[in-house]
């Protein structure tokens, strides 16, 4: 079993990367590896709650999140800076999520076999 | 008013080209006329008839193929932009000798000499960009 | 004559909306769309950059994309605006200028 | 080491498809082996084999098609970022009814599956992206 | 006749916007318009002189460049804020050009008819 | 135990450059890539940001895009790297990010 971290760092619609981002993690997680799904920068938009993107043309993804348990996925992370900075704290977001540091961030990393920004 | 307007994202990354079909609607719905869209760059990919969208979510290209020809609008492919990308229509298929033709219907490619065209015989033009 | 600035990425990511504020003039407009309605969210660095720079400029946000957002708590400077109100902004200026 | 890479960008207009090919000419040049090269999102577009580049740029699409196949290496287009894009291979054009396939030369359609089984195989994975 | 003013705000090479740029500058000058071509942000590096892209398989259009003259595009500015942020001045530019503060922009995209960022 | 962070994007036009500085450990390396190369430019206050994260990081950019974009007069602390240096930095260490 490798771990493999992602890192979710931009903003969900107005680009696909939130989407694609997800999907890898979900494929990572389908094949019962070691996953760490952390959220930074504007990545840490996605997590909020209440995207309502109909009107918009895209879809949502707030329930393929709340969904993360059910495959396995359990190491779910923001950024506190991420989220400090954005005036946003846990009681806005969709699911709970562990706030980690930039140190620990590192670390993480740092202990990951591969790490994939998106 | 008279307007024309250019798209340069890319269709299935960038929300530019859904943000454009939005602006377009409301525009006619408020009374004024399109005198062209221009896709210009990673745009041009709205032009491609192969695209496949999964069953939940909406196709773009479909969208904005169906509204030019409900509105009968001028909508152009730059083809500079198109070649690079793939978007041939079975002219340019013919005369660079590839296999298959991939416009969608009510767009036609041009050059960018159009979308000058289109700068001087609107009142107002607006970008959707990368 | 005056210009509508339409922002349309995250000014925590890119310095679109840094540019779009240095050269807007007072009677000019900025419209922030997509990822740019995130500078309208209120009590960030952002919003203090916008709130800032908004004297005698007036600040849009397209409704599609706050809402697509779930953006509700705005910076009181920040007026809400519909894609109709979009066309209408681009109609009342002399031309528009497209920052992402 | 083994060495697997991902590629993300638009390869026609922007530069990390090209960074990627540098990259893995150089790894196999220092006597690496390369699992695999796995294209997502915008960067699927560089399996097709419609494109046209005028004659003073690069043909990157063709670049990488030669060198996959020069090296017989294992290229994947991600299936589900290819199918919104507009890249077939003959059974999805088939599946989905389409006029026309436009996977070049050397690539392979398959899913994300395969990404994470280069993970799993790869001493090193990077990735060139957006 | 319409004024037609362009903003170059990226960086060559990274990406195709500036030579997307250039070839609707072209355009313009061909069917005889009124062109500005203000280099602003990361498009003042497009104006670098000594490109060598040969080794990341991208065009040179530095030649281009020189080529405005000619095709009547004599209104080519760069904005001073973002050539000083730079550590650039005049001396490491391949063509003269006229340098516009904020406000001189400001005034110059007002007076226009349509402007494009690219 | 360390990782290689590749900079792919111009400093002067997103945060990628510092979201990497802020999560880069001592003993990890930087390596500049594509426009991310302009953060190795002398003077700049980019350049200053990075010396000053740069305490037990070492910064590379890559050879290539420094010639493409004509940038010679590069932070004393920026070491020139070629694609193969690349690959080299790739296996001598234990993974990659790419900050974009």
């Amino acid at each position: 079993m490798k771990t493999l971290t992602f890192l979710a760092r931009q903003a969900p619609f107005g680009s696909s990367s939130a989407k694609a981002c997800l999907d890898m993690v979900l494929a990572s997680a389908v094949f019962e590896q070691q996953v760490n799904y952390v959220f930074l920068d504007d990545g840490v938009w996605q997590l909020v709650r209440g995207h309502a993107p109909d009107g918009i043309g895209a879809k949502n993804t707030l329930a393929a999140l709340q969904a993360l348990e059910l495959y396995g996925v359990d190491n779910v992370y923001a950024l506190d800076e991420s989220m400090t900075e954005r005036q946003l704290t846990q009681a806005h977001l969709q699911i709970p999520v562990r706030l980690c540091t930039p140190a620990e961030l590192g670390a993480m990393i740092n202990a990951s076999d591969v790490v994939t920004a998106l | 008013m008279i307007i024309s307007v250019m798209v340069t994202g890319t269709p299935a990354s960038q929300q530019s080209a859904q943000s454009a079909l939005s602006f377009c609607a409301a525009a006619l719905g408020d009374g004024h006329s399109i005198y062209r869209v221009f896709f210009y760059e990673d745009a041009v990919l709205i032009g491609s008839s192969l695209t496949v969208t999964p069953q939940d979510e909406r196709n773009l290209n479909a969208a904005w193929s169906e509204f030019i020809q409900q509105h009968q609008l001028d909508a152009v492919i730059c083809v500079a932009s198109a070649l690079k990308r793939g978007i041939l229509d079975a002219g340019e298929a013919v005369r660079y000798q590839k296999p298959a033709a991939n416009l969608a219907a009510g767009f036609d490619i041009s050059g960018l000499g159009q979308w000058v065209d289109a700068c001087l015989n609107s009142d107002r033009v607006v970008s959707f960009g990368a | 004559m005056s210009t509508l600035h339409i922002v349309s990425s995250s000014p925590f990511q890119t310095r679109a909306l840094q540019s779009a504020l240095k050269v807007a003039l007072k009677g000019d407009a900025i419209l922030l769309i997509e990822n740019g309605v995130y500078a309208a969210v209120e009590e960030t660095e952002m919003a203090q950059m916008l709130a800032g720079a908004a004297d005698g400029l007036r600040v849009y946000a397209l409704v599609e994309d706050l809402n697509a957002r779930a953006l509700s708590s705005l910076g009181k400077h920040v007026i809400k605006a519909s894609y109709t109100d979009f066309v209408q902004l681009v109609c009342q200026h002399h031309n528009s200028v497209s920052w992402s």
